[in-house]
């Protein structure tokens, strides 16, 4: 009985028109983010949680959230499949980079923002073969921007401002005199930001800009019929999509890992964060969130599982074949969810939520 | 001109090496609509197979066909475990069904044969033509010949299984309509088993030859990132697209390393068969093969 | 949020269940035995592990046990940094770390700063990283690319007869289109100009398994040597391009990442008489029969295939774990023996390493790898490489003395680099006069 | 036939249109007019080009030759979005709703071209931006209590039986508040309650909001029932055009729908 919404009445629209018009989500979304913005911090401050839960888990599952959601706005919203978004990323990182090195005094923040700026420029330019492909030869021809821009930045030594290494080294980040330089604070930065970000993107998707992608996406036909101009459509979920793929990537750049070369954004990155969007729910932002949870800590948990097993057990497997066990269990996983649920972990979720309104019916 | 020419002919021969890893996702993608990105898994695996049951003492003629029993079974099995459950869903969820298998083939054929690279001799010379190199000072690979005839050989072969035989027949059946091929009585998983089953023998074939050609190691997945720009020119659903995309692909992306190359950096051959194929596209969204497709509503 | 948790309570609980004992140093090993790269990374932490067991089954450290726990990185960035976050407080903290891999060191450069935990980098990374007053916790150790470029165009002008000899000469530099291939061009563009011959530059595309374009424009340059620099699959396919295209196997000079076993066996008949750079001389050594009697008799070896052992990798391993544990070791004279270091104490032992030859005599590997002694200024040790030739079978040393380039010319740009580094990081280098 | 309505001067005229796909001939040489507010069927057996004709005359289809006059201006061809934006709307034969939305967003995308708000304004759901959104939401209620779908309003379209499916696409179409709606078989494969809604919907739209409606119907009861006048079309030739009565009289039509061989 915990969770229904009978009783609970819309008297105007704006009060039907909010993101978690049912109660108990919103009860729900505010205690999950009073556990990430407080309870988390607490724990941490009280020696609960290590500095590892922040910078090897926390952060990353974050900041590669918002590059699946990014992804999923082109992908899940728009039905744009790209192979690109690596690339993305990478011109968000290091355009930002130059930002803050070549103009002193640049806040960190508009630093970010022009960085995504630049990424929305590049995923404009190279989304215009949007227009005229589809489907999988349009993800094919994604590639091009993935290997285009790598090999940009390794060539053009002034994107890394000459380094001999060919990398860049993040700036501090710093905000009103404070420096956000330990586990926790870049956490509660990166965690800020994503946020913002999350709500911004839903409320996109439930105005009009999002139903234009949904409705490119389901029927571009119907879509321009009804005066939706497919061109701008399309060119508008690139340039969004690369803005949070950019912003993403200077996340990673700077409140992650530091010291990136362009090779740290390589095609397996770009197909990771795919798979955390397909994994987690086309078309949903819960799901962004879930596929990159899925994604990111499950190799992990497999790894520490395994380990686990063998000291309990007292068996030393040879460490090929234990790390070779953990490559087929998460692809077999992977075909397992798919197989259990095709239309991701978000629907996993919605399902179970349907069930609980009816509980302890069945139907 | 020399020069030239011997750039053209061993972008040619390179190209029909394209073919051969792009002809495996063509023969999926043509009867059941899966993008099989595993297709370079299935190569590694095959190659690692047979290069790891000759350094067990087999001879290539054993270890050759026992590997394409293994293939085989793989696709088989993969047909009935991944895909059949999948059945009907939406075309980008197949396509990370493959991704997962992907990874499960990877970690398989490491945990049976370990992670050492291997070499695999075929027994064939990979050293230029001396005739032509005296005559003409131009180098071609022995080696390359023989894997365009293997090449060339295996296209018949499925050529002539897809023309002449019943099974065949039903295949291509499938490709052009699945309702119609139902309504004629065709088990539709019975002809993705054996899709499958071809697909494997394909990823064998260009296993040995990449295998033999680079050595067997993980990076023969690789193969796969050369065979996309070949799909996207010649289409994902055509036989001869992918052998002249492989073409296509193989002599520019060479011309325009050696001529375009120097002026930019070099290094350029990563991303210019993408976006040639890209700009091919553009012009002709069907492709090579592909035919003019009118917009319905 | 759940799969948070649930990951998070089983790390957890699996770093609970190891719990710490006393007289126990730990290493992280951060390996990879899965992906392209795994057959190096086997071999390397292979001979890591050995050593230490090496160590253990003679007693330890004056009575302190190594230990160690293994992660698998799959080469990756971000599961590399995972690890290292994972382990770094395990079991009493961890000793220091090696990644073997550029991306990872990268992600861990600004952290084991902040953790004081000092990280090795045996043969990669920033070439500046020696300069110990802006990298404290980094440690290059024996040789850094740059001073390999160096060595190169040593060898390669003794050769000659003498570098002033290369004047003229044509050198092809085939390099891996990333960071790493573009990291020796300021040395190789320095001798070019100095002693005259003509540097060309030929990118190969990652991963680099089609290489006909740029052989067949080598075929047409037909330059006196080629040097290698590539990674992974690349190697074996440019040996078999170039044997194809009728290029001697014997004028190609190869990075030390193309230079094990792993990179020439796929290539067949085609890599016999080719040459490359290694900073081990190959050859069994009292150390290894010691690690084939005490390690692997017990059934306590790690590699798999035993023909491996003193394999070019394994070897790399064997060598690094020589050098950890000749940090601790020196920790130790200073702060103690037979207790157990913390991370910063062995950060001293790193930069007051002394390995010379009575030392490596000791040791059972004279010889087999070249002297080491470090300072706060210099983190790199050595600074010498060796090349070696495969001769279809095995890999035999070329040079019976270690070469060394022009480490004053090297010194001054690790010095300018790490400078603007410094400069764009807002560090203050240290003060070496004032480093115990 | 209700009373209220007064049917005005011609606004759309099609002058010898024709259209080609390759070799095929789908329209040849066609010429009729739309007057304001009346009920304008098209009929003829299948693959006579009915569909062809509504998608030449809103821009999905240019025609090779002939000449489209609209509220007086003349058209080579006409644009979908410069179609859409002068009120023309439809729906489609095969349903083309956006499966993956509600009911309620599907109508919402109908009053896109009346949405002023940018991404930006979107994005932050602020000030104009949701005032806009609730204003656009008024509508659209209206439109669903119109249509008596008010309670699968948060239902995905997908999950709707064909039926309802072609109820929201007819709300998606009068959501754009179109001045000339053009409906193609509005009534396939609807059983006879369900039919009966549907030309109520149709009439009272036509009557309440005088929308001048081109229909494409195969239920001939339902075309001589509702329409004004009606034009006959046969393998891409018009063969009649007239009142119901007139036209039903015709004995090309009468052969036509016979099969009579020609």
């Amino acid at each position: 009985m915990l969770y229904r919404e009978a009783g609970q009445f819309k008297a105007t629209y704006a009060e039907d028109s909010q993101i978690f018009p049912i109660r108990q989500d919103k009860i729900g979304i505010v205690l999950i983010l009073a556990v990430a913005f407080v309870g988390i911090p607490l724990m941490s401050v009280a020696g609960f949680l290590s500095d590892y839960s922040f910078t090897a888990i926390l952060t990353p599952f974050l900041i590669f959230s918002l590059a699946a959601l990014g992804l999923n706005i082109l992908t899940g919203y728009a039905g744009q499949l790209s192979l690109g978004t690596a690339a993305f990323m990478a011109v968000g990182a290091f355009a930002s980079y130059n930002f803050m090195l070549r103009i002193e005094g640049m806040p960190i923040l508009v630093a970010f923002i022009l960085g995504g700026l630049c990424a929305a420029a590049v995923g404009i330019v190279f989304g215009l073969p949007s227009l005229r492909i589809r489907g999988f030869y349009l993800a094919a021809a994604t590639l091009a921007t993935q290997f285009f821009i790598v090999w940009c930045l390794t060539k053009v030594g002034w994107f890394t401002n000459y380094s001999s290494s060919g990398v860049i080294t993040a700036q501090k980040i710093e905000m009103l005199g404070y420096t956000f330089d330990t586990a926790f604070s870049k956490y509660l930065f990166v965690l800020s930001v994503v946020c913002a970000m999350a709500l911004l993107a839903k409320n996109m998707v439930r105005t009009n800009i999002g139903r234009s992608w949904m409705a490119i996406r389901d029927m571009d036909m119907a879509a321009e019929v009804i005066g939706f101009r497919p061109m701008r459509t399309k060119l508008m979920a690139f340039a969004v999509s690369s803005f949070y793929c950019g912003v993403a990537g200077a996340l990673f750049a700077y409140a992650y890992l530091g010291t990136v070369e362009p090779e740290g954004f390589n095609l397996d990155l770009s197909f990771r964060i795919l798979f955390m969007v397909i994994i987690g729910g086309v078309g949903s932002i819960l799901g962004s969130f879930f596929g990159s949870a899925f994604i990111v800590l499950l190799p992990i948990f497999l790894n520490v599982l395994i380990h686990f097993l063998e000291s309990s057990a007292g068996i030393n497997l040879p460490s090929g074949i234990s790390s070779s066990i953990e490559l087929m269990v998460f692809g077999a996983l992977i075909i397992f969810f798919l197989i259990v649920e095709p239309h991701g972990l978000a629907r996993l979720w919605q399902i179970g939520k349907e069930k609980l309104r009816l509980w302890p019916f069945p139907h | 001109m020399q020069f030239f020419l011997e750039v053209l002919l061993g972008g040619l021969l390179s190209g029909v090496m394209y073919a051969l890893v792009a002809l495996g996702y063509v023969l999926i993608y043509k009867a059941s609509g899966v993008f099989n990105f595993a297709q370079g898994a299935m190569v590694f695996f095959a190659a690692l197979t047979t290069a790891g049951l000759v350094d067990a003492g087999l001879s290539l003629w054993l270890a050759a066909p026992l590997t394409m029993v293994a293939m085989v079974a793989l696709g088989l099995l993969t047909e009935k475990i991944v895909l059949r459950p999948l059945v009907a869903q939406h075309e980008i969820t197949l396509f990370m069904a493959t991704i997962g298998l992907t990874f499960f083939v990877e970690g398989l054929a490491q945990a049976i044969w370990g992670a050492n690279v291997r070499s695999l001799d075929l027994g064939i010379e990979d050293v230029p033509l001396e005739w032509l190199l005296e005559n003409a000072n131009i180098a071609i690979s022995q080696f390359d010949l023989v894997a365009s005839g293997i090449a060339a050989a295996l296209v018949t072969m499925l050529a002539i299984f897809f023309s002449k035989t019943k099974i065949g027949r039903a295949l291509r059946a499938v490709a052009d309509d699945h309702q119609a091929a139902l309504s004629i009585g065709i088990p539709l998983q019975h002809i993705w088993g054996i899709v499958w089953g071809v697909a494997g023998f394909v990823a064998l074939v260009a296993g040995l030859l990449w295998g033999s050609r680079n050595g067997v190691q993980f990076a023969l997945t690789f193969v796969a990132l050369k065979a996309l720009p070949v799909l996207i020119l010649g289409g994902f659903t055509s036989v001869p697209g992918a052998i002249v995309g492989g073409l296509i692909i193989g002599a520019s992306e060479k011309l325009a390393e050696v001529y375009l190359g120097p002026l930019v950096g070099g290094g350029i051959e990563g991303w210019f068969p993408y976006v040639l194929a890209l700009l091919f596209l553009l012009v002709r969204p069907e492709g090579l093969f592909g035919e003019k497709i009118i917009r319905r509503i | 949020m759940k799969f948070v948790q649930k990951a998070m309570v089983a790390a957890a609980f699996a770093t609970a269940a190891l719990s710490v004992s006393a007289q126990e140093q730990f290493f992280p090993v951060l390996s990879y035995r899965v992906g392209p790269y795994a057959a190096g990374g086997s071999g390397f932490f292979g001979g890591v592990i050995d050593y230490l067991s090496l160590i253990n089954a003679q007693g330890g450290i004056n009575g302190v046990k190594m230990v160690w726990e293994e992660c698998e990185t799959e080469y990756n960035a971000t599961r590399g940094v995972e690890c290292y976050e994972r382990l770094k407080k395990v079991r009493g903290g961890a000793t220091m770390v090696e990644p073997l891999s550029t991306g990872i060191a990268y992600g861990l450069l600004d952290r084991v700063a902040q953790d004081k935990i000092p990280m090795t980098t045996l043969g990669y990374g920033r070439s500046d990283a020696a300069d110990g007053r802006v990298f404290p916790f980094v440690f290059p150790l024996i040789t850094s690319y740059w001073n390999q470029a160096a060595g190169m165009m040593k060898y390669l002008g003794d050769k000659e007869g003498g570098l002033d000899k290369l004047k003229g000469k044509k050198i092809v530099h085939l390099y891996h289109d990333s960071a790493y291939g573009k990291e020796p061009f300021a040395v190789f563009e320095a001798y070019a100009k100095q002693y005259g011959f003509e540097l060309v530059k030929l990118a190969v595309p990652h991963p680099g398994n089609e290489q006909q374009s740029q052989w067949l424009q080598i075929r047409q340059a037909k330059p006196d040597y080629v040097i290698l620099w590539g990674w992974g699959v690349m190697n074996a396919t440019a040996l078999k391009t170039a044997q194809r295209n009728g290029y001697p196997s014997e004028k190609i000079l190869g990075v030390w990442w193309a230079g094990s076993e792993e990179d020439v066996i796929p290539a067949g008949s085609a890599a016999k008489g080719y040459t490359t750079m290694t900073f081990n001389t190959p050859g069994n050594y009292p150390l290894l029969d010691e690690i084939k009697k005490k390690v692997y008799a017990a059934g306590k070896g790690n590699l798999e295939d035993k023909s491996r052992i003193g394999s070019t990798y394994h070897m790399r391993g064997v060598t690094a774990a020589i050098l950890w544990v000749e940090a601790v070791r020196k920790a130790q004279e200073k702060h103690g023996k037979g207790k157990v270091m913390t991370s910063e104490q062995v950060r001293w032992g790193f930069e007051n390493l002394n390995v010379d030859e009575a030392r490596l005599k000791a040791l059972g590997a004279l010889g087999m790898m070249p002297p080491v002694k470090t300072t706060c200024l210099d983190h790199e040790g050595s600074g010498a490489v060796k090349v070696q030739r495969w001769d279809g079978k095995a890999w035999k040393a070329v040079t019976p003395n270690w070469v060394v380039g022009d480490k004053a010319m090297i010194r001054k740009m690790q010095e300018e680099s790490a400078a603007k580094y410094a400069a764009e990081k807002k560090i203050t280098p240290r003060d070496c006069s004032k480093e115990g | 036939m209700s009373e209220g309505r007064q049917i005005g001067e011609v606004i759309l005229d099609l002058k010898n249109i024709s259209l080609r796909f390759g070799g095929v001939k789908a329209l040849t040489d066609i010429s009729f007019d739309v007057r304001e507010h009346e009920i304008r069927a098209i009929i003829g057996p299948n693959g006579a080009g009915k569909s062809s004709m509504l998608n030449v005359i809103n821009g999905v289809y240019r025609p090779q030759e002939g000449d489209i006059v609209f509220r007086g201006q003349h058209h080579r061809d006409m644009d979908t979005y410069e179609a859409a934006k002068a009120g023309i709307a439809r729906t489609f034969q095969n349903i083309a709703l956006f499966k993956g939305m509600t009911v309620l967003d599907n109508i919402m995308t109908g009053r896109n071209l009346k949405m002023k708000s940018n991404f930006l304004l979107d994005a932050l759901y602020w000030g104009p931006a949701q005032r806009e959104e609730i204003e656009h939401r008024k509508k659209v209620e209206e439109i669903i209590d119109f249509l008596e779908i008010q309670h699968i309003r948060k239902t995905p379209v997908g999950r709707l039986p064909y039926g309802l499916q072609k109820r929201v696409e007819l709300g998606r179409a009068l959501a754009a508040e179109p001045s000339i709606l053009l409906l193609d078989e509005p009534m396939a494969g609807m059983n006879v309650e369900e039919k009966q809604d549907m030309c109520r919907f149709i009439l009272d739209v036509n009557d309440q909001f005088g929308t001048t409606i081109v229909l494409i119907e195969h239920d001939m009861g339902v075309v001589m029932d509702i329409s004004d006048r009606v034009v006959v079309l046969d393998y891409g030739k018009k063969i009649a055009d007239g009142t119901p009565d007139a036209v039903r009289a015709n004995q090309d039509v009468i052969d036509a729908y016979l099969g009579v061989a020609h």
